[in-house]
């Protein structure tokens, strides 16, 4: 250890406080606003590329892939599988992955009465009712077993 | 002069390695170890060192365009200076490419983090998701961590008991180390009996922050002849990112660290990673990761690096040693910082011991998928 | 939408008789009405940054009314503010010069807005001041007051006026501002 | 590059793609052709993202690719296409993809808040300065030394709002008059409104490749010749602000680079970056291309008019064109592209030009970033 490097003086020594307040106002995008619109009806939006043909379970303007333009919209039913989970005390934390479709939606889960979930099991969306919807992303109050 | 050696790491320094560090500043800390790495090979930085690289980021400096305040204290005023935005292992491949494009001959890349002055890490934290799909779940990231970690243990049937002896070893393998700051004799119990933050991580799998600094002085094959009789050669370098949508990524494969060593590899000419290295240092700053890790880079084959960890296998005395250091898990979350801190690590081991290769990874992290790999070579 | 239609191509090649290029402009109205939907979200970043040796003792300088820098032994440059390194030399600064608090104006301007651009009940004055006793050039930055901003030009001799002892916290405002020195 | 507006619908994700994408048409190429990705955007305080570069690969078309993010403050947007340079002269990659992005308009009540956080959090902040002092400092200490008048500074705005007329993407586009620039609103003396440059939201991608590739997609190959970048010291209120030496050290790295030793005369035309009339003339002084205080006169005789015999900024630079910070410099870039092959319609410039430069500056009055390009 070359010592000489190091400062020795310890005697004044002071923190320095202070804060940034960093307000937002995001626009969500070109196409989560169609994903967004989609929800208002409850409906739950994918994102088809024409090139590859891939359903995107999220609202996505082109293909990371292919690199294209997605101009295809097409409605997935809003039931699928726990892909993954977490739990912190009443909190279940889940990632949705939709029959035929590409990527992973996620979101939060009712806690079963009786039991854990599992990776596998079928959960739909439970919407808000109609009037409570907004555009945002917990237009889906949950997802629940079923 | 061989491909392979191109571009040398001739010395690093560093400062802090605490968990706090009240008696320097962000700029002390890169003055000490800057001087450090200079005086080892003997470098006027005002003269001699074409371009330096810093690797920070502005939230956890709180301060915007960070690179404002770096020149002065590396010695890199009115010089040419970046800061990449990335880990500090990526500064030193983009160094790497400085060299090799012969722009520069001696260049410097530091990086530091003093994660005790940011008080509101969850809030940077949630800023690094998806404001729309993202942040409303996942909190400080934390939950990813875990719905990955499911989802690889059950894709690979890998018991969390192999998850906790990584941090049992790996925060053995820190007591011997002097920059450790959570380094422990703990027994598998223990670490299994850790709280649970989020089913199924718990407390102790997570690498707690830490402050330091780190700087690396990387030369051309030519001037590391003729400033260092030790240096150490960068034989491959790689790096690659998965995807920014979380839900766009293989929670069970971590394919950014896949994509970063094959480019290394490819580099560096290693066919067989199983047994190419004498010692890795690779990311663990999440227990399940240093699993996952090893398991991308191809050290061990898909789902079969759990079974090697309980063997003893990843052992400082073992077959394969995996982060010797004692990893993120002993040496603390150093954010930017931790793949310099591992190029440390290595550099050092490689000196002091009879190896001749060694492997250096970095990951950015949760909630990110990209990854840097470094091909060390005596 | 048509958004990304013909126009590509004719920016792509830098001709001009296409006029549509990507990219999908918010209206002030729609930023207004919210006819789309916009994520709202608050942060309040907390720091508590380590001052470090160099900047405590000039915190502490002007708790005590003092203004500090630090030599260099080796240019022989006394620089404010202070660091503990001269970064032309690549060294250690030697010592610890306290100051005058007094200086020059190298450059000023007069605001008429604050920092998120919104406008300001009365402008303030702000300037570079060289301070006195340190080597030519080293200015810091402060507010100027007890002056008509017409009135204010580069090369005007200022003096710091402190705030009361007893409000002094060691800031960079415990000098209130700085004002002309007047010529008798 | 996209339009350059005050905000945008898009992400900044999707503004990236936009971009890429046109850039990627334009060479012909698709993503699957491009071997690594650059990425440069300006603070994380704007966007609203922590690890800003993360968020924006997969727009940047980085997805599953080697792909990285460099940020040299405002002198960003120049310093991609140096960053991509270095990744084809090293011979680790062909064909590179480099990316500016910004999205200035998600922070609230507005943009120039986040620069605030850019000043010393010990000495500088708790005085509430904004960016705006720190350029009306620098003007001021500018007009003293060289005995510059408001007069010829405004001529700065009026050109190059003028020239953005012809700029399809432009944001601020106008043919005003100097009287306009000197009675409008004051916003920080001797800085007006016009002045200034917008805040933007926007993104510009151009595409480098290797020699021998770029031989095979082009008959029109336009060549990076020099590149150069330098930062000062942080210490920016012990500077003389009336002259950039920090971009005159840049500078000359680049022409040392491309073997040019009379640059007034051997560039042809240059974009040089102008968030403010006075840098223009203060970054053509730096780059020497006008001796010291000489850029005013210069601007008065119309030298620097797409007429003229050293154009500056046709494309209309950042006060007419648009300033998101990192995509302004990138546009700099394609403008220098597109002059070069002739490309540029209504904005191309009288004389013939072979040679071309684009700068970018940035941070506190400290960063310079210059790339000289060659047909």
């Amino acid at each position: 250890m070359t010592s000489e490097f190091r400062y020795t003086n310890s005697e004044e020594v002071r923190v320095w406080k202070d804060h940034i307040p960093l307000k937002y106002k995001y626009s969500i995008g070109v196409a989560a606003q169609k994903f967004s619109s989609a929800l208002k009806e409850g409906k739950l939006l994918g994102f088809k590329c024409s090139s590859c043909s891939k359903v995107y379970a999220l609202p996505l303007l082109f293909c990371p892939e292919c690199f294209k333009e997605i101009r295809e919209y097409v409605e997935i039913k809003p039931e699928g599988e726990i892909y993954s989970f977490t739990e912190r005390g009443e909190e279940v934390v889940i990632a949705v992955k939709f029959p035929d479709t590409y990527g992973v939606l996620i979101h939060k889960m009712k806690k079963p009465l009786a039991g854990r979930p599992r990776i596998g099991q079928k959960v739909r969306a439970v919407f808000k009712k109609k009037e409570e919807r907004s555009g945002d992303i917990t237009d889906i109050l949950w997802f629940e077993l079923f | 002069m061989t491909l392979s050696k191109q571009v040398a790491l001739v010395s690093m320094g560093y400062s802090g390695f605490s968990t706090v560090t009240p008696q320097l500043s962000f700029k002390e800390m890169m003055f000490e170890a800057a001087n450090m790495a200079y005086a080892q090979v003997g470098i006027d930085p005002r003269a001699e060192v074409d371009s330096f690289i810093c690797c920070e980021e502005d939230l956890l400096e709180g301060i915007s365009i960070t690179d404002e305040y770096m020149p002065d204290q590396l010695g890199g005023a009115q010089r040419a200076l970046c800061t990449i935005s990335q880990d500090g292992l990526n500064g030193v491949v983009q160094g790497y490419m400085q060299i090799t494009s012969g722009i520069a001959d001696l260049v410097v890349v530091e990086s530091h983090v003093k994660f005790s002055n940011v008080l509101s890490k969850r809030d940077v934290h949630s800023l690094a998701m998806d404001p729309y799909l993202e942040r409303p779940f996942l909190d400080d990231g934390i939950p990813l961590a875990a719905l990955e970690m499911r989802r690889y243990m059950h894709e690979n049937g890998v018991s969390e008991e192999s998850v906790a002896e990584v941090v049992v070893k790996n925060k053995r393998n820190g007591l011997k180390n002097p920059r450790s700051s959570y380094s422990a004799r703990l027994t598998l119990d223990e670490v299994m009996r850790s709280e649970e933050l989020w089913s199924p991580l718990r407390r102790s799998y997570v690498a707690q922050p830490a402050d330091a600094c780190v700087v690396a002085v990387l030369a051309s094959y030519a001037k590391a002849r003729s400033i260092t009789d030790y240096p150490i050669w960068i034989e491959g370098v790689g790096w690659f990112s998965e995807s920014s949508w979380i839900g766009l990524r293989d929670f069970s494969r971590a394919l950014y660290a896949e994509g970063a060593s094959k480019m290394a590899y490819k580099m560096a000419k290693i066919d067989n990673p199983s047994k190419a290295f004498d010692f890795v240092e690779i990311d663990d700053s999440i227990a399940f990761k240093e699993l996952q890790h090893l398991e991308a880079l191809g050290i061990y084959p898909q789902g079969k690096a759990a079974e090697a960890t309980l063997k003893g296998e990843t052992k400082e005395d073992g077959s394969m040693p995996v982060n010797p250091s004692g990893g993120s898990l002993s040496l603390g979350n150093l954010a930017e910082t931790t793949g310099l801190a591992r190029l440390l690590e290595a550099f050092e081991t490689l000196k002091k011991k009879d190896y001749s290769k060694a492997l250096v990874q970095s990951w950015r992290g949760i909630p990110t998928s990209t990854a840097t790999v470094v091909v060390l070579g005596v | 939408m048509g958004r990304l239609d013909a126009g590509w191509h004719g920016c792509n090649n830098g001709e001009v008789k296409r006029l549509k290029f990507a990219g999908t402009p918010i209206s002030p109205e729609e930023w207004r009405n919210e006819s789309v939907f916009f994520k709202k979200e608050e942060f309040d970043l907390k720091y508590a940054w380590d001052t470090g040796y160099a900047i405590a003792k000039f915190l502490e300088g002007l708790k005590a009314g003092k203004i500090l820098g630090v030599k260099c032994n080796r240019c022989e440059r006394i620089l404010v503010p202070p660091r503990m390194f001269c970064e032309k030399c690549f060294r250690k600064v030697d010592e610890w010069v306290t100051l005058r608090d007094t200086g020059t104006v190298n450059t000023f301007s007069v605001s008429y807005v604050n920092n998120d651009a919104s406008r300001r009940e009365k402008p303030l004055v702000v300037a570079v001041i060289e301070i006195h006793g340190a080597s030519p050039g080293m200015g810091i930055l402060h507010v100027l007051g007890e002056v008509e901003p017409s009135r204010v030009r580069v090369g005007m001799q200022v003096k710091a006026v402190w705030k009361p002892e007893n409000e002094r916290v060691g800031a960079i405002t415990d000098i209130a501002y700085f004002k002309p020195i007047e010529v008798m | 590059m996209t339009l350059f507006r005050h905000r945008m619908l898009e992400t900044g994700k999707e503004m990236a793609f936009e971009a890429a994408r046109m850039a990627l048409d334009s060479a012909g190429l698709e993503r699957k052709d491009v071997d690594a990705v650059v990425l440069g955007s300006a603070p994380d305080a704007f966007d609203g993202f922590h690890m800003k570069g993360e968020q924006l690969l997969d727009g940047a078309g980085g997805f599953r690719k080697p792909y990285t993010r460099v940020f040299v403050g405002g002198g960003t947007g120049v310093f991609v296409p140096i960053a991509a340079w270095w990744h084809v002269a090293s011979g680790l990659a062909d064909i590179v993809l480099a990316v500016g992005e910004e999205k200035m308009s998600p922070l609230q009540p507005h943009p120039q808040y986040a620069f605030w956080t850019i000043f010393d959090q010990f000495l500088e902040r708790p005085l509430g300065v904004t960016l705006l002092w720190i350029f009306a400092l620098e003007m001021r200490r500018y007009m003293h030394v060289y005995n510059v008048s408001e007069e010829d500074i405004a001529l700065v705005a009026v050109k190059n709002k003028a020239n953005a007329l012809d700029h399809p993407a432009a944001q601020l586009p106008a043919r005003i008059t100097v009287e306009d620039v000197l009675k409008s609103e004051p916003i920080c003396a001797p800085v007006k409104r016009l002045d200034v440059s917008p805040t933007s939201d926007g993104a510009a991608a151009v595409v480098l490749a290797s020699e021998e590739l770029a031989r095979k997609l082009t008959d029109t190959p336009v060549w990076i010749t020099g590149v150069g970048w330098n930062v000062d010291t942080t210490y920016w209120t012990n500077r003389d602000l009336c002259y950039p030496e920090y971009l005159e050290k840049a500078a000359r790295m680049a022409y040392k680079m491309a073997h040019i030793t009379n640059p007034r005369k051997e560039i042809d035309f240059a974009e040089v970056y102008d968030p403010f009339d006075y840098k223009e003339l203060h970054h053509m002084e730096g780059l020497l291309l006008a001796g010291k205080g000489e850029a005013p006169k210069l601007t008065r005789e119309g030298v620097t008019q797409r007429d003229g015999d050293l154009p500056i900024n046709p494309s209309g630079g950042l006060l007419g064109v648009g300033n998101p910070i990192a995509a302004a410099g990138v546009m700099k870039v394609a403008e220098v592209f597109w002059q070069l092959r002739g490309e540029a319609g209504k904005r191309q410039v009288k004389k013939p030009v072979n040679r071309g430069l684009a700068q970018a500056w940035g941070d506190l009055m400290q960063v310079g970033t210059v790339v000289i390009m060659e047909r």
